[in-house]
């Protein structure tokens, strides 16, 4: 109908679909669904940093690590609100996130078992979720998009800090050397994962571009990654886990070896290293809140209704 | 500077025992919000024990009888009544200190009039929080009387005086007493009527000694900075 | 009557009172009292010592420590089932510890601060109990003097531990050396106190010697304590904490300074540095305790249960 | 003896784990018993580790990764069920291991015939708690079950070939299969169904990689030795 091509003229203009605007249910569902999960990553993403909050081998690293995970509880804020311009609500979303109904990104089923860990999650995780996000600054829908301008700005200070983190190990003495190589072992394919299916196998994709949530495929975003990424890896002095991984002159780029899906797919179904420990950790949290919820709540109505006496008592 | 290190040393041990809220909170503008608090003392301690030397070989291979914070700021984080309660009595606390010292135009009033400020903020976050869950739900009320109860013997020592601070803490004793007891008042709970410290232990962290908690504080915090020696980070 | 009679007669003839022999019910009353102290004693007691298990420096002196916490466990079920023969059961006395009503040793309400503090109590605590309780071993209710019999072999070789750990330390480095200095500082004047109040300030003390369940007073026992410690500390090359410590010649013992009764008022009191800590954890372990308690109780009721409808079908 | 380092480390970092019942437990009696498990595992771990190389030494001066024990004997200890279950997985194991290695009359087998009748014992308590955890009560039985299950996919890399050890460990797995299977049947609960392994992380404990728990788990044990460089305890 008429709204349908309102909404279809304003997405090829490239204007910003907002709130008030009409859009098509499936395309609210799907930001929706993008959305929350993005929320939902940020704050399970909380859990493996701080793991090391406590332990942070330099009052300046702990600083750092302290402010990038309240950068983290910050951007989930942003993200939910950004989501209940959609009409649901963050109680609403973080019910569906315990009962298993929404998902986080499986990235964070990885454990940080080294505080090597730290950094190379600034740099390669920090790294593949800016070359997921910066395309998003330009996304149809103008809450998310302005979200992203924001986070994305945050999230590339993290990446640099991340690599300045694995620099000094890299350059320390032999054992911090080797923990820094030791976690880029570990993290290397796990991010290119974070970019999704190969272009032939993503379920969502072709309709998501053709939305502009999404600007360009997976394949693509995780080929501008790699490239950024092995020129790096040679300053840090690490080396990549992947022995295929070349440079490619006809094609401008660099080739990298076959990912191995079938972990891709065990974590995504529950089956990864942490994904109920990180869900557990996430409920108990909730769970322990609940009673100071109910207090700021009966404390607010209480509030309220002394005010509206105050209200009352000014008119009579 | 042995005040200045005791100052950074309670800045220290409460950012640390913060810290381990991150990612637990109750709603997530508490997840900000404490890490802000932990993030605001964390810079007054780096400022401060650089002063007296070294930050991180005072934060990480000092044994746990070198340590000069009170007690208070090193106890487990509890639950969120406990944390708001300790939060309540050493904001207060903090922010007569840093006005007081900011007055004294010493060498640490700078940094004092600098922090008075950031303190203000964390003493206006406990008391709307120490409001909410007095004077909330029946469950909330007890949770909030059992935590200032059970801190309140910790709290003499924060008055004890240290040499060459040029504040009269003792001084500021009675001013604090006022101020808790009006939130305490306001939040519907009854100021604890117990010691406000034993003897032996409870009020000598001031003098190195410490509860069987802060050695676990100690262990975690200076575990992996201690396992690789003279190395940079 | 006869029967008072009678157990006059066994007590002035020393002869051991047995659970089915008739007994004064003040009698009865004082045992209950002093074993389940002394049972709860050995319980509260694993707390401060179990608090350096996971972090023991070396595998030796972990397996020594463990083996110490388990023996403490041990005691604790001697002492209680030798209190049950006084018609009491441990569940009953559980609850009252839990509930304040009965006390343990107030020497565990203090903190172990560090790794010698194991050793300050093995020394010092186990070493003071032992001179409390070698008497004990003649007491006349015959199943506690047997208990004690087994604890006290148990103890002397934990006070030999503590005693070997302290000497390790005081004769390592400088700083193991301060370690143990400090700890020895710290549990030394709590140790005289553990042989309770001055003779002229004993509450319970005379009827207790007539009954020939104590045979020495407070301040004897005390002195003894005091003048083993003395050469033992020079041997350990450790100060005790005491300037007015020096030997009376014409006593044949060492003079000590004056205890700081208010302190051991106050810890008693509740006001100690970790009263509540060591209830609350009791308490917390046993709630926690609570459903296993339950499953166990409920298995045993199926079980027996089926025994009962085995031996039925047998007979029918 | 990289072999015997692998089982020296098992036995060390559970009986580490089970180290934190003590004074905890449900019943006094279980004070005493896990008390007395941790005593013998910790003895095996001292004979086996000190095959190869100072106890002292390899015990507090690794780092994590150096560790090659087993995933399921670190991860925390959990309520009273997921210490039951990890003691009947583990106990299982080590009796058919020990029993296995005590034939093969190698330099180990001493060592495992005189394990062999601890972990015995370790097992009859391990069952007898499974019975009366899975046919106790509804809360037990689903605390136990749940407990099983959680802990499942950390078994399959008990079986994970060792070399130089002489004991075909995969060839062991049907036989604790069915043992461990019998257990959970004759407690009324069911063998869960989910992978005894999971990718990348879950069961590369013999490769060097552990779980988040480890690393405090270690901090803990290691603090105190690292503090003190070169010192005698």
């Amino acid at each position: 109908g008429e709204l349908q091509a309102a909404f279809d003229d304003a997405v090829a203009a490239d204007t910003r679909i907002e709130p008030r605007d009409w859009m098509p249910d499936a395309y609210r569902a799907t930001l929706v669904r993008q959305m929350a999960q993005h929320a939902h990553s940020e704050i399970i993403g909380m859990q493996p940093e701080a793991n090391w909050i406590t332990r942070a081998p330099s009052l300046r690293r702990k600083a750092i690590l302290m402010a990038k995970v309240q950068d983290e509880a910050g951007h989930g804020l942003y993200l939910y609100s950004a989501t209940e311009t959609l009409g649901v609500s963050r109680d609403d979303l973080l019910d569906k996130l315990h009962a298993g109904r929404q998902r986080y990104s499986s990235i964070f089923n990885y454990p940080t078992l080294t505080w090597a860990d730290v950094g190379a999650i600034g740099w390669l995780v920090d790294g593949a979720a800016i070359t997921n996000q910066v395309p998003l600054c330009r996304c149809s829908y103008g809450p998310y998009a302005r979200a992203m301008v924001r986070i994305c700005k945050e999230e590339s200070f993290h990446q640099r800090q991340g690599y300045e983190l694995l620099l000094a190990l890299s350059r320390g003495t032999p054992e911090q050397h080797a923990m820094a190589q030791d976690a880029v072992n570990r993290w290397w394919w796990p991010s290119l994962m974070m970019f999704g299916p190969a272009d032939g196998e993503s379920a969502h994709s072709a309709q998501s571009m053709a939305w502009k949530i999404k600007r360009h495929s997976n394949d693509e975003l995780r080929q501008r990654f790699v490239d950024i990424c092995v020129p790096q890896a040679e300053v840090l002095g690490l080396t990549l886990p992947d022995p295929d991984l070349r440079w490619n002159e006809s094609r401008g780029s660099y080739d990298h070896g076959a990912i191995d899906w079938s972990e891709f797919q065990e974590v995504l179904r529950g089956n990864g290293p942490c994904n109920e420990q990180r869900l557990d950790r996430r409920r108990t949290a909730h769970e322990n809140g609940t009673w100071v919820r109910e207090a700021a709540a009966a404390y607010a109505a209480k509030h309220a209704a002394d005010q509206d006496n105050a209200h009352e008592e000014a008119r009579a | 500077m042995a005040a200045a290190r005791a100052l950074g040393d309670d800045a220290l041990v409460l950012a640390q025992r913060l810290g381990e809220w991150a990612g637990d909170a109750p709603v997530l503008e508490e997840d900000v919000a404490l890490t802000n608090i932990a993030l605001d003392l964390l810079g007054q301690a780096r400022t401060l024990l650089s002063l007296t030397g070294d930050e991180d070989e005072l934060a990480f291979l000092r044994e746990e009888h070198e340590f000069r914070n009170v007690q208070l700021a090193e106890l487990p984080i509890g639950d969120f009544a406990d944390t708001t309660a300790r939060q309540l009595y050493f904001s207060v606390y903090q922010e007569l200190l840093y006005a007081a010292l900011a007055d004294t135009g010493g060498a640490l009033a700078p940094l004092a009039a600098k922090a008075v400020v950031e303190v203000a903020y964390h003493r206006d976050h406990a008391e709307q929080w120490t409001l909410r869950l007095g004077d909330g739900t029946e469950e909330s009320h007890r949770r909030m009387q059992r935590a200032v109860d059970g801190l309140w013997r910790y709290t003499g020592e924060l008055f004890e005086p240290l040499d060459g601070l040029g504040v009269d803490l003792p001084g500021l004793h009675p001013v604090w007493r006022e101020r808790v007891a009006d939130v305490l008042g306001r939040a519907t709970l009854t100021v604890p009527g117990g010691p406000d410290r034993t003897p032996w232990a409870a009020g000598a962290g001031r003098q190195g000694v410490h509860t069987e908690a802060f050695g676990r504080l100690l262990a975690e915090m200076q575990y992996l900075h201690r396992a690789h020696p003279g190395a940079s980070w």
